[in-house]
Formats: structure tokens, sequence, C-alpha cells
């Protein structure tokens, strides 16, 4: 009876040293995988995630904190991305949360009383304007979050899906295959 | 005998090249309008520079190169610009794109141009000619000749000239050849003095031996020392320039490899011809030789003005009833044109009129069965069979490790498939995808870079405020003692306590101004939107309203938690 | 040398751990839907297995002995554990991708039954320290051959147009009985 | 719209599975001759099952039958398990072996071209762990003149179980050159010995032989369309020659010879049938080097020290599980870049 005590206590000690040792020895500092999830990220910075932007996003999952389902600028294809670099299941949208088509925002100049709210709403400062002047989007800057239609004033803020063109056009999935098949 | 060097795999479609080769090169009839693409080449759309309404001469620029990967269009014919707008043209999307339609007035008046002496010439300036002139490449890539006239620093040793013409029904180049073979060598000898190359090889596929001759006597004619015409195998795709560098080189040129690098460059033979045309006559490329072939009574080549409607080209030739789609280019890698009112272009080497027995449309395609008659056949030694399986799945990722990118999309692979399976296509969605993909990369990219830049703009002015604002009561503090010092310039004027709450006071009233503005503008709006339209938000549906509502929800908890977060950081100080 | 030799061969063909024994099913199905994971697994449950295979050997015949038979595998849990916090905090340090990658199943390695499995065989075979040594590292060898070429399969089969019901976890899990199947076709190539 | 090439050639894959049922007819033929037409009975009963299962279960994944049950594709499963089993043996193996190789390998992986591995060879395997006893049971040739059921009687045994009385399984049945070689080498007798026995031909047994060459021919014939290509049969013939070549030479007496290995059992059928299934085996020149290596070396392990008679088909299977990976790690020279491709 001594002698198995005996036993399993020397085991248990030695065990602890070495890894007590190697606890040391092999420190983590920081958590690199906040940059990865925010790569994949759209960075939108639009908030439908519940938090105030991307990286505070990417920071909540990284402590497991979110769910890597609420980003519905990302698409399918960012929850596939996100299951892949986190290594867990996939999992679809919530109700109601499902990513629409991208579009732009678009400022009716006619209407515009140059209040510049739009523009301190901006996560990107892609709208250019001053006080009492009309404000325009940067069309090329805008990544469609939305957050500048609600501030408006007069409401003269819209979104406008963007249109496809010979230099955004893509190239359609073959259809004319018999076995249809499922995208993943 | 020189030696040839051989590509992988490669196939042997019937050629139908006889047909349109019967007679020689006709001009084709002034066409009732031009319709005139401003994108006719690789890099940015050329910038108009006429007005609707505006007289031109045959000749003269009507889009301006934009950026150094551009080149200019010119108005084929003399005439008047009916319209500046969205055309069909002939693109694989079938979308419209910015056009200038011109009517010829009939009297095809040129404007002042003339040649220069190449040799006399700096090689900047004949550089610039070309750009001028628009001369691109014109074997179907297009590409700026200008830029691919320039080897930047790279040793050219070997000059190709592209005249092997490999995919079916086209003959434009093997016409060009038999009946033009003076000037194109001229124009050869051009490019080879602006490359400084040593050799040019003249590879001509050996189903025209016509054209083979005929450029032979031309070398010998005009004595041409470093040229030399060589007949290369027929074998599909041997006219692809890599593939044709190949053959005459032994040199591979791996995709995202300039040729320049490895000291070849290739021009196809109509560009040498246009070259020689705007450097030694001024003369810009306004037309060029199209074989229209297909379902038509006399299949014949035409000399195009571009711009002409592929209609009325093909009614000369005679086009049956039954045809049913214009392709443009070969049946390999051509274009379905998206409708007959489409203007030619640079690009266009041959319109096929097809029709359901010409060009039965596709079988049903069957699984992939793994047989690899793709893999056999693949000129760039790839593995279709592995791209389709991983296209297919959407599995983009895997297409890159395959290679996908190296893919010259020569149809070989489909050509070839028991399965009937549209590769081609499939490995096109796949780099569109791709291609997308690394573009929302990039403004995703952007947009993070500008998010953090407007935190750090945002966290400066707080901080700096804060900073004044301590300044201040510091400045404050310290006039007090100071008040019985004599020095009055000691108490600067802003550090006057009362000063302070001065600016203060001036702060609120200039935000209850604002606000009162803002009160008046949005009045004023109100009227105005109330009058001339509709707000956007009146006449909603419920789910739009909800929508609204929600994004307003979300808003204010962003708020709220910037506000929150905000208390937190304070006093500010990064960690 | 020949017996060694056979050992290999046996534990690493005829007789493996995943395909004939069927144990440590859970990282197998677990963490061999990307090769590069496989690999990493395969690699991990490697070291592991080899390391406690000698240590399993060297207290089942010191400290344990006859006497105190009882503890056997008690303790062999003790150490796999510590073995495999070590591999943890070390594959964290150099490699924190596949340390993601392999995610819960890098400590679950603990509960691999073929890592406990191979040292408990040893014992009941009565081999010595080196067949100990060799069984374990040949165990592991045999785990991962199959890992990978388990997860090359599983990679191709998302593209394969599987019935809805039967994608996933169940193809994998048929595609694994029809690899068993074919494994057995080494059956009496070694006693 | 329809984008480019407009043109294909006019090759199908029905066309090809049907040169591959061709090219079985020489084979089976010869199997005719010398053993009877109980094979036929088997063939046919495993046409008819495997396009029944095809049909089910393309309608039950809701696909389309008619390109798919006409691409051939199932017969050439069916023919290749028909010809892998024991002509006289109860219909509800065949039917058994078919509907597993269809169903599970087959349209669990989604159908033709999906499939990992080769639904023949499963159905088979299947067979001959669950049902040894069967699977033994081989009919003599006529050539050797023992006594042999009348076809009659054949028929009454595969779809009644029924034989004459007085004669039992084993008295009309023999095992097969291959079992036979292993058997009486584990009694002690050598090589040379054994093959005196009149089951024994010139090369491998009498009739089995000449099947062996029908099948050969008939790999010629598909070498010949471009149905298959001719390094992989042809390099798996040439390993498994050298590695039996090899041991014959050390052990004559315990190792049979080359071409008896080549003669004997499925090598012939695998080398032109089974392993050159496209679907099972790799795309790569050197993945199916590889891979016929691999199978050759597995074939004659199985066959000298495994616990089954032949090593063929869990050679196939064992093969086609390695396929993905050899595929990933044999991929050729893409044009103009350096060795691997990079």
């Amino acid at each position: 009876m001594i002698s198995a005590l005996l036993v399993m206590i020397g085991i248990s000690l030695l065990l602890g040293a070495v890894l007590g040792y190697s606890a040391i020895r092999f420190k983590v500092e920081g958590n690199p995988l906040v940059e990865k999830i925010d790569a994949v990220l759209p960075q939108t910075q639009c908030g439908q995630c519940g938090y105030p932007g991307c990286k505070p996003y990417a920071e909540a999952i990284a402590k497991g904190e979110a769910d890597i389902n609420k980003c519905p600028p990302g698409g399918e294809e960012g929850i596939h991305k996100l299951a892949d670099l986190l290594g867990v299941e996939y999992k679809p949208f919530g109700e109601g949360a499902a990513p629409k088509a991208k579009a732009v925002a678009f400022i009716d100049e006619q209407t515009c009383i140059g209040c510049t709210l739009c523009l301190q709403a901006c996560p990107v400062d892609a709208i250019v304007g001053a006080a009492k002047q009309m404000h325009t989007i940067i069309v090329s800057e805008c990544t469609g979050c939305e957050l500048c239609v609600a501030p408006c004033p007069v409401d003269c803020i819209s979104m406008q899906p963007l249109g496809e063109d010979i230099g955004n056009w893509k190239w359609r999935y073959p259809t004319i295959s018999i076995v249809p098949v499922a995208a993943r | 005998m020189r030696q040839l060097f051989k590509f992988h795999g490669g196939v042997h479609p019937p050629t139908h090249k006889a047909e349109s080769t019967r007679t020689p090169i006709a001009q084709a009839k002034m066409p009732s309008r031009l319709v005139i693409p401003l994108h006719q080449h690789v890099g940015n759309r050329a910038v108009p520079v006429v007005q609707v309404g505006e007289r031109v001469l045959k000749g003269q620029i009507i889009g301006r190169p934009d950026g150094r990967l551009s080149s200019a269009v010119h108005a084929s014919t003399s005439g008047t610009v009916s319209a500046i707008d969205m055309q069909l043209v002939a693109h694989f999307s079938g979308l419209p794109d910015l056009c200038i339609t011109l009517i010829p007035d009939g009297r095809d008046e040129w404007i002042e141009h003339s040649g220069v002496d190449y040799k006399q010439t700096p090689h900047t300036e004949l550089r610039h000619l070309l750009r001028e002139a628009g001369v691109v490449g014109l074997g179907g890539a297009v590409f700026p000749s200008d830029l691919k006239s320039y080897s930047n620093k790279h040793k050219i040793k070997t000059l190709v000239l592209n005249g092997a013409e490999c995919e079916p029904y086209i003959t434009c180049d093997d016409l060009l050849m038999r009946e033009r073979a003076g000037d194109t060598l001229r124009g050869a000898e051009v490019l080879r003095e602006l490359l400084y190359a040593e050799e040019v090889l003249i590879g001509i596929e050996d189903n025209k031996p016509e054209a083979i001759a005929a450029m032979k006597k031309a070398v010998e004619q005009d004595g041409h020392q470093h040229m030399e015409v060589i007949a290369v195998p027929t074998l599909y795709p041997g006219g692809g320039a890599k593939q044709l560098i190949r053959v005459l080189t032994g040199i591979e040129v791996a995709a995202g490899v300039r040729s320049t690098e490895k000291g070849v460059q290739c021009f196809n033979v109509a560009t040498a011809w246009s070259t020689w045309r705007a450097i030694a006559h001024g003369e810009p490329l306004l037309s060029r030789i199209v074989t229209v072939t297909g379902n038509v009574e006399h299949a014949q080549n035409f000399e195009v003005l571009l711009g002409t409607p592929v209609e009325e080209l093909v009614a000369q030739a005679g086009s049956r009833p039954d045809t049913n789609r214009h392709i443009m280019g070969g049946p390999m890698m051509g274009v379905d044109l998206p409708s007959g009112q489409v203007g030619v272009t640079k690009a266009t080497n041959c319109i096929i009129e097809g029709s359901d027995k010409l060009f039965p449309p596709p079988a049903p395609a069957l699984p992939c069965i793994r047989c690899t008659r793709c893999a056999d056949v693949c000129p760039a030694d790839l593995q279709p069979q592995d791209l389709y399986w991983f296209a297919k799945s959407n599995n983009f990722g895997k297409t890159q490790e395959f290679h996908l990118f190296d893919c010259i999309e020569c149809g070989a692979c489909a050509y070839v498939c028991p399965s009937h399976i549209p590769l081609v296509q499939y490995y096109r969605y796949a780099k569109s995808e791709i291609w997308q993909r690394e573009r929302e990369a990039q403004s995703a990219e952007v947009a993070r870079e500008r998010h953090e830049y407007r935190q750090f703009r945002i966290e400066r002015e707080k901080q700096e405020k804060a900073e004044r604002l301590a300044q201040k009561e510091k400045a404050a503090l310290a006039a007090k003692p100071a008040v019985p010092a004599p020095l009055p310039v000691a108490a600067a004027p802003n550090a006057d306590p009362d000063d302070t709450l001065q600016m203060r006071v001036d702060a609120d009233v200039a935000k209850a101004n604002l606000q009162l503005r803002i009160d008046a503008a949005v009045a004023r709006a109100k009227e105005q939107a109330a009058t001339a339209k509709p707000r956007n938000t009146d006449a909603l549906t419920p789910a739009q309203q909800a929508e609204i509502a929600e994004i307003e929800a979300r808003r204010a908890k962003l708020r709220e938690m910037a506000s929150g977060a905000g208390a937190d950081d304070e006093p500010p100080k990064h960690n | 040398m020949t017996e060694y030799l056979l050992i290999l061969v046996g534990t690493v063909l005829v007789n493996n751990i995943v395909m004939v024994k069927i144990l440590g099913l859970c990282p197998f199905m677990g963490v061999s839907k990307k090769l590069e994971a496989a690999v990493g697994m395969g690699a991990a449950t490697t070291f592991v297995l080899t390391l406690g295979s000698g240590a399993s050997y060297l207290i089942q015949h010191y400290l344990l002995g006859p006497d105190l038979a009882y503890l056997t595998t008690l303790s062999f849990i003790v150490v796999i554990a510590g073995i495999v916090q070590f591999t943890e905090m070390a594959i964290k340090k150099t490699s924190p991708e596949l340390y993601q990658i392999l995610g819960i199943y890098l400590p679950l390695i603990t509960t691999n039954c073929a890592v406990l499995g191979i040292p408990l065989l040893n014992v009941q075979a009565k081999h010595d320290f080196m067949e100990s040594l060799l069984f374990g590292f040949g165990g592991a060898v045999g785990f991962t051959l199959v890992m990978v070429l388990f997860a090359g399969i599983r990679e191709r089969l998302e593209g394969a147009d599987v019935p809805g019901v039967f994608k996933g976890s169940a193809i994998a899990m048929i595609t694994a009985g029809l690899m068993s199947l074919s494994f057995m076709g080494f059956s009496g190539l070694v006693k | 719209m329809w984008s480019s090439p407009f043109i294909t050639l006019p090759s199908s894959v029905s066309q090809i599975m049907l040169r591959v049922l061709i090219a079985l007819i020489p084979g089976i033929a010869a199997y005719v001759w010398y053993f009877g037409p109980a094979i036929l009975v088997s063939i046919a009963l495993a046409s008819v099952t495997a396009l029944a299962t095809e049909a089910v279960m393309l309608k039950l994944r809701n696909r389309p039958l008619k390109p798919f049950l006409s691409d051939n594709s199932a017969l050439i499963t069916a023919w290749l398990l028909a010809l892998s089993i024991p002509p006289l043996a109860p219909w509800w193996l065949v039917v058994v072996g078919t509907v597993f190789g269809i169903a599970v390998a087959k349209h669990l992986y989604g159908g033709l071209g999906n499939n990992i591995f080769n639904p023949a060879m499963v159905g088979y395997a299947v067979l001959i762990i669950s049902f040894p006893g069967h699977m033994t049971h081989w009919l003599t040739p006529h050539a050797i003149g023992m006594l042999e059921l009348p076809f009659s009687d054949q028929l009454g045994y595969i779809f009644g179980g029924i034989l004459p009385a007085g004669l039992t399984l084993d008295a009309v049945t023999t095992a097969t050159p291959l079992d036979t070689l292993k058997t009486q080498l584990h009694l002690g007798l050598s090589v040379n010995e054994i093959r005196e026995m009149p089951i024994y031909g010139y090369l491998s047994g009498k009739g089995s032989e000449i099947v062996a060459l029908g099948f050969a021919i008939g790999g010629l014939y598909m070498l010949a369309t471009r149905i298959i290509t001719w390094y992989l049969p042809l390099i798996y013939l040439a390993a498994l020659f050298s590695i039996a070549g090899f041991f014959h030479l050390y052990d004559p007496a315990h190792y049979a010879s080359p071409l008896f290995h080549w003669f004997s059992g499925a090598a012939m059928l695998g080398a032109f049938f089974i392993f050159t299934d496209p679907i099972g085996s790799p795309t790569t020149r050197k993945g199916k080097i590889i891979y016929a290596v691999g199978a050759a070396l597995l074939t004659w392990l199985i066959r000298t020290f495994g616990g089954f008679p032949d090593g063929v088909a869990f050679a196939a299977l064992l093969m086609n599980i390695c396929v993905p990976l050899i595929d990933a790690y044999s991929q050729p020279r893409v044009f103009g870049k350096k060795g691997d491709g990079k």
C-alpha cells in the first residue's frame, strides 16, 4: 500500500517537474489568432455582429465569446473560412441575418443639406464634404455598411446595389451539366 | 535545317481553312454606321475626345489612351459622331460597353498624315507613333504594341513573328502573308530594330504552303539578313505565343513571366504589317483583315473598317438563313457574339457564322471518369481533370495549387472530353471568382487601413483636445498667483478663467446655432422633399421599415458601446 | 533483426491499429479533413506513442513489477497525460497553426484508446524494451499512414457528388469501413 | 450564351465503356470453351442485378436514368465481378456482391466518376470475407477429364441449391491453381512436384491460362484503340514478373515462376481491366507507375504469404486507397516552370 502511494507520488512529482519546466520553456506570448481572424473578416466595420468594428469582433471570436456566424457581409464563405481557421463546425446564419447583395451608399445631392452627420458616421471616411456643402460618397471606398443611412436628418442617403459591368462581370457556374452539384 | 521543339499535348481539329482561301482579300463595303468600342485593347478604356454631332476625319483620334497601359482609338472613316453611349460589344459577358457611333459621310476623307523614316527616328518617338496609331497585337491578345516593343534592359535574342494561325477556320493571317508579305516583313524589321533583336523567326504552320512560299520569297527579294521563315507542324494550339516560342526556340515562358525576360518577344504578322503602315505611312489602325466563314455562301477574307457591324459584314459573304449565331474568333477560343449589331474590333480576326448543323449544341455533360485524355492534350502540362474537380466544388484554393492560372483556355481539353464537360467554362468561372475574391480582399485591406487611420485620427483629436484643455487649466492655475504680478503680458488672453468660460459659452452657442441651422435646413429640406419627390423612407414596405428600425437599434447599441469603451479609456492612453 | 522487422510490418500493416484493431477512431475521424492536419496529428501521436511505450515499459518493469500490477492502467494514464501535455505545449510554441488545426484533438490524444492500448498490449505480449518501443512506433506509424491516406480520400470526397444524407461523417465512416475491408487483405501475412 | 470551344470530338463515355466490354469477350469465350457455359449465367445475373441496382440508386438520388444506365459502366462492374467468383455458386452470391458494389461503393460516393474504390472489387472482397466457403469451389476444366456436372445440374445448383443425389460439391469442383499451390506448399511439397498435378497446364492451370491469354488479347485491343495507356498494365506485369522472378531464382522450390504468376488467377484481368479502371487509378504518369508497382508488390505478397488465394482484388482496393495521395504528390512539371511546378 505504501509502496503504491510512493510510486504514484513519485510519478506525479516527476511529471510535475517536467511540465513545470516546459511551461516556462514553451511560453507563448499574445494571441496571433486575432490577426488571422481579422484578415478573414470583410472589414466593412458595419457592426452587424454586435461589436464596434471588425477587429473587436475578431478579438471576441478568438476569446471564444462570439459565434462565427455573426458577419453577414462576409457571406457563407466567410463562415466557412472561419470554421476552417478555427477548426470548428460550420454554422449557418441565424434568422434574418442573411447576407444582402453588395451595395454602396448614394447621396441624393438635391436633398443633402450638408450637416456632416454622415461624415461622422462613416467608419472608413468614404464620404467627402464640409459643413453646409453637399456631401458625396467615394464609391470605391464605400464598404456598404449602411451606418450613414440612419443619421441623415433628411433621409437623402440610400443604398444602391452595385450593378454588373464588363469590369466586374464574372463567369457563371456552368449549368449544362446534368448532375446538379450543390456548392459546398 | 533548324531544330524544332515540341510542346506537350495538342489536338488536330478539322481545319476548314480551304473554304476561305479560294479568293483574295476583298474590300468590305462602307457600312451604314460604325460602332467603335473605346475598349479594344488590354488595359484602360480610351477616353472619348469628341462630342456627339462633331464631324471627324478618317484617322482622327476619337479616344485618347488613358494611362500607360492603354491605346488610342480612331475614326475609321470620315463622318459624324451620332452617339457616345453603351452598346453591346464583343465580350464573353454579353454586356454593353462605351462605344462611339459614327455615321460615315461616304467621302472617306483622310486627316493629314505622313510617315517617317524609321532608321532616322529615335526609338521613343517610334513607340510614341505606335501608341498614337493605336497599334495593338492583332493575333487576339490586343496588347499595346508600343509596350511590347520595348525590351526594358533585357537582351532580346529572338523576335518570333507569329504566322502559325492554328485555330480552325481562320485564314486572315494566311491571306495577309500571301498578299502583303513585303510590308509585313518591313514592319517586322522595325520591331526588330526597336527590340535590338538578333534574329527574326517567322513561324508558319505547314498547312499554309502558299504563305510560306510568299514569305520566303519576300525575305529573299528584300534581302532581310536576320530573318528565317520556318514551317512548324500543324498542331493546335501551336499558334499560341508561348507554344510557338517553345517550338521555335525551345524556351518555355511560364505564366506570369514576360517572354522578354527569357530573351524572346513575339508579334503577330498582322501586327507587323500594321506597324509598317503606322510608321512608314502614318496610317493609324483603322481596319483589319477578317475571315468570314462558316455557314455562308462564299467564305472569304475582307479588309474591314473597325466598327463595322457584324451583320453588315456577314451579309457580304452571303450568310445563310439558318444561321443562329455569330462566333468571333475560332471555334476553339472564340466568343459567341451577343448580337449582330456588334462592331468589328481590333481583335476580330474571324467571324464564323454558326448553325445547329455546323456546331451542334453540346451533349449533356456526364461526370468526369478521370480518363486523362484532357491531361494528354493539355499544352500547359496541367491536370485538367483535377482543376475541374476542384472548380466544380468551389475549392478555389486547390485550383490555384493545381496551377489554374497557367491555363491558357485553349479548349483542347474540352475538345477531347468524352464526358462533354465544359471544362474551359469551369476554369473561367474559377478564375473570375478568384479575381473577385482578390478584389474584395484588396478593398477589405483598404477599408481596414482607412478605418484604423480614422480611429487613430479620432483618438488623436481627442487627445489634443484634452491636452489643450489641460494646458488651459494649467495656465489658469499659473495665472492666478500671477495676478499680483505687474506683468500683464504674462496673463495670456486665453489663460484667463473667464476667457475659458467664455469659450465654453461660445462653443455652446455655436452648438446651439448649428442645431438651429440644422433644424432650419431640415425643415427646408423636408419642404423641398415634400414638393420635389417622396422621401425615400415614404412608401416603404413593412420589411424595409423593420430593417431601418433594426439598423437604428444597431447604431444605438454601437453608440452606447463606443461611449462605454470611451469611458473605460479615460484618461486616453494606448494599450 | 527479422523479428523486429516483422513487428514493424505487423503493426503498420497487418494488425494496423486503426484498420484492424479499430482503436483510435476519434482522431481518425476528427482530424482527417485536411491533409496537413492529419500529418500533424500523426506526427504528434507518433511522438506520444513511442515515448509512452518506452516510459510505460520502464514503469511496468522497474516501478510496478508483479506486486503493483493493479496500478498499470492508472500509472500509464498519468504518464501519457503528462507526455500529451508536454507535446501540446511544444506544438503551441513551435506551430500555432497546427495547434489551432488540431484543436481539441490534441489534448484528446490522452484519451485516444490507441495510445493507451498499445502500452497495455505491450504488457500483454510481454515485449522487451526494444520490442515495446518498436511496437509503439510501428503502431503509431500505422496510425499516421491510414490517417494520411484517409485525409487524402476525404479531401477528394469534398468534390464528390455524395448523396445529401451521406455527406460528411457518414461517407467518411463508410470509407473507413471499406478501407478496413481492404486491410483484411493483409491478414495471414504475419502471424 | 454558349462558350468556347464550340466543337468536340465525337467520343463518349458509353462508347469507351462498350469497348472495354468488347475487350472482355475473348477471355469469356475461352472461359466458356474450357469450363462450360455456367459463367454466362453469372454474367447475365450480375448484369441484370447491376442495371437494376443502378436504376434504383439513380431514382433514390434523383438523377436522370437514361444517360447513366446507357453509360455501360454498371455492366463492366457486373462482368468483372462475375468473372472473379466461381460460376458454380448460389445465385444470391452474385446478387449480393453486385448490389453491394454498385449501391455502396459506387452510388453512396456519388455514382460514376466519384467512387474511390473499384465497385467490382469491393463486391468481391465482401463475398470472400463473408462467404469464403462458396468462393473456393471452382469448376474443373474439361481437359482434365474429371467428373463434371452437366449444365442442367449446374443450373439446378445455382438457382435451387440442389446437387444430384450422391454428389458433393467437393467432388465436382476444385480449388484454383493458385490456391492449390499455396495449400500444397504448406504441406511440404515443392513447386515442381505440385505442378505435376493434373489441374496444371503449360504455364498455370489448365484452361485458366488460356482464359488469361484471352484477357491479355482483349487488353491489347484496348491498347490499340487507346482506351487505356500502355504504362499501367505493362509496368504492372513487368513488376510482377521481376518480383516473382527474383524469388523464383532465389528458391525455385518455394516460389512459383513469374509466368505462373502472370497466367494464374486474376493477374491478366487485373493488369488490363481492374487496375486500369481510370476512376480508381492515378491520373499522372508518375502516379500510374507508382500505382502499378505497388499493385504488383501487393499482389505477389498476398498470393505468396497472405491468407487469401489471390491478391489482385485486395491489391486493387489497397491501391485505390492510396490514389488521392499518389495524385497529390506526383504532379507533373507545369509548362515553363521548374521541377515541382513551383
